[in-house]
């Protein structure tokens, strides 16, 4: 199925849902209301016409002024596949898990919290999973400054 | 008397440095006796920082770092990425370079199944194998010095084409492995693939219904070893996967039931044999013409962002990439296939032996360096 | 006619003795065969030794030429001096003692595990003459003595203080008790068919047309498929591929001796070849002639010469014949074990269970009919 | 009674399957025992390395116009470079590459307009201390370095004969 076409499902089915189509790039994306994205994951999953059944991926990105939360959703049944992003604030970045709608989601919503920090709540195990448990910080922020030593082993470059 | 026994569970840790853990794998294991009731997997032991690299690098810089996603199937990630770049930057390639880099993707598969048939058999117990499959992926590894200098981390791929071009004396020792392959095949397979001895240890163990592999987001051999006819290379056709003839190899259940560890192992072998078959039809049908196509040293990629997936051996290999207008991108998301299917570790390897966890995980086939990037 | 080693040594003490003027009769007799026994436990003891030795350079240059790889080749002619210089080696070594781990029990379970190796060495018939002890219940004697190896093995991995190590000395339990049923249902079947338990006799029961009057032959089928069950049976016994779950590398790291450096690990190292040696010997013993040559008449006066006839050539032969079964047989576990898997731990008591032991069975009924008709 | 009988036949062709498995496995072992095996004596052997294998690399320092790029395009930053003065008159200090940093991915090589630095194919790059690891090309005798690396080896392999390389990849490549 063409984007064009999962969008009009999509505005069809979950009116306010949807805050950005946007085509202008290799791969088109979906702005949708982070909130509303449990909604838009079951229905996404659910919908006999769209099927999403499997999640690739979760990323987080570091936009400066906000987060995004991405999703990566393909139908094996169809072979169409979306990208589904959330805008988080900065300050206290935070969205719904959807760990419980796709199994998948779980080590990356922990990745995620554990790289940009952005919380993932109702997550059943939201620790770090890369970094230790000590670690402070989340590396892929674009202001994070790597600490100098961990544990009395020194970080500098040789 | 039996009663007045204590008895109780006790929590073994399973590495970090074990011999069966494919790398820095710590599997805390819940055992009460020898059956295991939980295995909570740890992972990050090896990881580089990998996302935050491709930040701090351009993109050009980047492609060596990806050798050592999975360093097993370095040409498959060089692939990935120069796709991802590519299609980012609009950049074409040219095609003799399109089938160089797909050859060389289709070698490293094979040298990456055999290793993993080889480690699997020793994990097993059985040390022969893995020897075998190395002496085959040695000729793989030599086969790929000829062809970019390198034996482990081959950045071949580069953006824009490949290094340098196969070389007819490289051709030859394609096809007298290729050749080679066909016999080798049939001696794996009556040396451990139909032992019975092997057949018990892995047939019913660890077995993957469908829908929950579909559900933990599982790719690759282990998807397919479900019965899921899945294949990037079929499903999203790339490179020049539409010109070439292959099957997508499923489990069946043939020793025991669909999704099991033999399945997923056998998978492989006959994976094995496809992409000795796609290695065959390249060589036969490779274009004449340029390599490499000039792209600026200082690549600078226009604002984009694209999610490129390609089937590495162990899975979709995916790489999402934003870039922002300067010659480093500004996100990159690498979705490694071994992190995904080792997420369902703790799911199936409930309530079996010790001896079928080490199983398990040998056929799910992880690599650690991609796990933790 | 000397019956056994522990004779000739006496014989040659008192020969060695006479020379230099001294009456060796007037030596107590408990002193005299204290003296002939020590001599001749050395002598097994050094021979474990040397077949240790030389299979582990075979374990390892057999495992390399199957991999398709050299094996050691470096050191002396076809690598054969690897193994002293890695005895040298393991010898400097430290030797580690875990801190959490009971002391003694810790140091005493190598030794206890030799022992239960060693022991039945004393039993093994190496030609008509060549004997440490003819002991009339030699087989029970060798069978019964491999129960120690397992209280060594339990108390190993328990002293380890090491989870890995319990799971190896508990697996161990598990699968050398289970497999002593087969194992004895196995070595009944020749029993009921000689009507013997002495090593000695068993062999010379034997004697006769070419292979043909050997066990194996001789209740045909059924001590065929017994040497299969014993062979099996003592494959487990001796902890090898496809049995070598105690150890199991790719699961429990080492098993039981995972805490065991320089050497204490040697011991251990020793005795599985010498229950390798045990188990090989023994099934030559019982199915396959002993010391007789499977070609009679033109080499195999080995067992057939009387002593008198040629004490030394005959020994000689017989110890030939009856070493070269053994490691024909030895060869054989190296065989299975660069080729197969390893089966797990439930499959292990389900192969003894209800296969080996079912085999045995049958073995024993099949040969007492046998016996009972003939 | 019919399926405890179909039970019986099934363990019967288990053990059957195991037997008739298991020994030929046995003969796969056993052809390789009588087969030569394949693997090098190193050291006594030396690998084959084929021509345009990265290793170490060799630098001229006469062609070198000290335009930085290897250095730019680095990935690691493991070449260090250093010029002294201005215009003519300028001249190289310091070409030093650590090879404890090194990828070995061709990049610098690839991107050398004047094609005075490649890669041989030199293979042995142990050393004993991390100080060993940095080679000064800017000395009279890189070799020297790179030989007192590796000790106890008596004879390097040939060094791969001082050529550019055949061309530049920017030359080769044809725009399609």
């Amino acid at each position: 199925m063409e984007a064009k076409e999962i969008h009009e499902i999509l505005i069809q089915h979950l009116p306010g849902c949807v805050r950005e189509f946007r085509t202008t790039t290799a791969d088109p994306f979906w702005v949708v209301e982070s909130e509303r994205i449990r909604e838009v994951a079951a229905f996404l999953k659910d919908h006999p016409a769209l099927q999403f059944d499997m999640l690739q991926a979760v990323t987080g990105v570091d936009r400066g002024e906000c987060f995004e939360a991405v999703y990566h959703l393909t139908s094996l049944r169809f072979g169409h596949s979306v990208t589904l992003k959330a805008v988080l604030s900065h300050e206290a970045p935070s969205i719904a898990t959807i760990s419980d709608i796709y199994p998948a989601a779980n080590w990356h919503e922990r990745e995620t919290y554990d790289l940009l920090g952005i919380v993932f709540t109702g997550h059943p195990d939201l620790r770090r999973i890369l970094l230790p448990d000590d670690w402070e910080g989340h590396p892929l922020r674009k202001d994070y400054v790597a600490p100098e030593s961990y544990h009395g082993i020194s970080n500098a470059p040789d | 008397m039996v009663q007045s026994l204590k008895t109780d569970e006790i929590l073994v840790n399973m590495g970090p440095q074990h011999p069966s853990t494919h790398g820095v794998l710590r599997c805390l294991l819940k055992t009460d006796g020898e059956w295991v009731r939980e295995v909570w997997p740890y992972i990050g032991y090896l990881h580089r920082c990998k996302e935050k690299i491709a930040e701090k690098v351009s993109y050009i810089q980047f492609m060596p770092y990806t050798d050592r996603l999975d360093y097993l199937a370095s040409a498959n990630n060089n692939l990935g990425w120069a796709m991802a770049v590519e299609r980012l930057a609009a950049i074409e390639v040219p095609e003799r370079a399109v089938w160089l880099r797909v050859l060389a993707a289709e070698l490293n598969r094979i040298a990456s199944h055999l290793l993993s048939y080889g480690t699997f058999g020793m994990e097993a117990g059985a040390f022969t194998p893995f020897f075998y499959g190395f002496r085959e992926r040695e000729t793989i590894v030599s086969i790929f010095d000829q062809l970019c200098g390198a034996r482990l981390t081959y950045h071949y791929a580069r953006i824009g084409g490949v290094m340098r071009d196969l070389s007819p004396e490289t051709a030859k020792a394609i096809r007298r492995f290729l050749d080679e392959m066909d016999r080798r095949w049939v001696e794996y397979n009556t040396l451990l693939s139909d032992n019975e001895i092997f057949v018990r240890r892995t047939a019913n163990v660890g077995i993957i219904p469908a829908d929950l592999a579909i559900a933990y987001g599982l790719t690759g051999p282990v998807l397919r070893g479900s019965g899921v006819a899945h294949d990037i290379r079929k499903a999203v056709p790339y490179a020049c996967y539409p010109k070439l003839d292959f099957q997508v190899c499923i489990g069946q259940g043939l020793k025991g039931t669909v999704g099991d560890s033999w399945d997923r192992y056998w998978v492989r072998m006959l994976e094995i044999r496809e992409s000795v078959k796609i290695c065959r039809q390249v060589l036969d049908g490779l274009p004449e013409g340029p390599y490499q196509t000039k792209v600026p040293r200082i690549l600078k990629v226009p604002a984009n962002e694209a999610y490129v997936r390609t089937e590495a051996p162990r899975g979709e290999l995916g790489f999402y990439v934003i870039s922002d207008g300067t010659d480093k991108p500004w996100r990159c998301r690498i979705r490694a296939p071994s992190f995904c299917n080792l997420s369902i570790l703790n799911r199936i390897a409930r309530n079996c032996l010790v001896a079928d966890v080490i199983m398990i995980l040998g056929s799910i086939d992880v690599v650690m360096g991609e796990v933790d990037r | 006619m000397p019956g056994t080693l522990t004779d000739i040594i006496n014989f040659v003490i008192q020969t060695a003795l006479a020379l230099v003027g001294l009456d060796y009769a007037r030596v107590p007799e408990m002193l005299r065969i204290g003296a002939a026994m020590l001599i001749a436990c050395a002598a097994m003891l050094g021979y474990v030794a040397v077949v240790a030795l030389f299979f582990g350079w075979a374990e390892r240059r057999v495992a390399g030429r199957m991999q398709a790889r050299q094996g050691p080749n470096i050191v002396g002619p076809f690598g054969l001096l690897q193994l002293i210089a890695d005895a040298v080696k393991i010898l400097v070594k430290e030797d580690i003692i875990p801190q959490t781990a009971h002391r003694f029990l810790f140091r005493l379970a190598p030794i206890l595990v030799f022992m239960g190796a060693f022991a039945p060495f004393v039993v093994l018939p190496f030609s008509e003459t060549l004997v440490v002890s003819n002991l009339s219940l030699g087989v029970y004697y060798a069978l019964s003595f491999a129960a120690l190896e397992v209280v060594g093995v339990i108390m190993a991995g328990w002293a380890s203080n090491n989870k890995w190590s319990l799971y190896g000395g508990m697996r161990l339990a598990a699968q050398m008790m289970s497999y002593e049923i087969p194992m004895g249902l196995a070595v009944l079947t020749v029993a009921v068919l000689s009507g013997h338990l002495n090593l000695r006799t068993i062999v010379l029961d034997q004697q006769g047309h070419w292979i043909f009057s050997w066990n194996i032959f001789r209740g045909f089928p059924w001590a065929f498929l017994g040497m299969f069950a014993f062979y099996l049976a003592g494959l487990a016994g001796s902890k090898r591929t496809p049995f070598d779950l105690p150890e199991a590398e790719s699961e429990i790291v080492a098993g039981y001796h995972t805490e065991y450096s320089g050497m204490r690990f040697v011991i251990f190292y020793l005795s599985e070849y010498a229950t390798m040696y045990v188990v090989s010997a023994l099934t030559a013993v019982l199915f396959l002639g002993g010391w007789h040559a499977p070609i009679p008449r033109v080499l195999a006066w080995g067992g057939e010469v009387h002593w008198e006839a040629g004490p030394v050539l005959s020994a000689l032969i017989g110890m030939a014949n009856m070493i070269g079964k053994s490691f024909f047989l030895m060869f054989v576990m190296l065989w299975f074990r660069w080729t197969y898997p390893r089966v797990r731990v439930d499959q292990i008591v389900y192969l003894c269970m209800k296969v080996l032991v079912p085999l045995g069975i049958i073995c024993l009924i099949g040969a007492s009919v046998w016996a009972l008709v003939l | 009674m019919s399926s405890q009988a179909s039970a019986l036949v099934r363990y019967g062709q288990t053990v059957w399957r195991a037997v008739v498995s298991c020994t030929l496995g046995l003969g796969v072992t056993l052809k390789h025992l009588f087969s030569r095996p394949v693997t090098v004596e190193y050291p006594k052997a030396l690998p084959d390395v084929p021509e345009g294998w990265r290793g170490w690399h060799a630098y001229e320092t006469d062609r070198c116009t000290m335009c930085r790029l290897c250095e730019q395009v680095c990935p690691v930053q493991c070449i260090r470079l250093e010029v002294e003065g201005k215009g003519k008159e300028r001249k190289l200090v310091r070409y030093e590459i650590h090879y404890g940093l090194c990828l070995f991915c061709n990049l610098c090589a690839e991107v050398c307009p004047t094609a005075c630095l490649w890669m041989t194919a030199d293979w042995d790059l142990a050393c004993y201390r991390r100080a060993d690891c940095t080679i000064r090309f800017h000395e009279t005798n890189p070799d020297e370095q790179r030989k007192r690396l590796w000790p106890g080896m008596k004879d390097l392999p040939a060094r791969a004969p001082k050529k550019p390389r055949e061309t530049a990849p920017a030359e080769k490549a044809q725009n399609p």
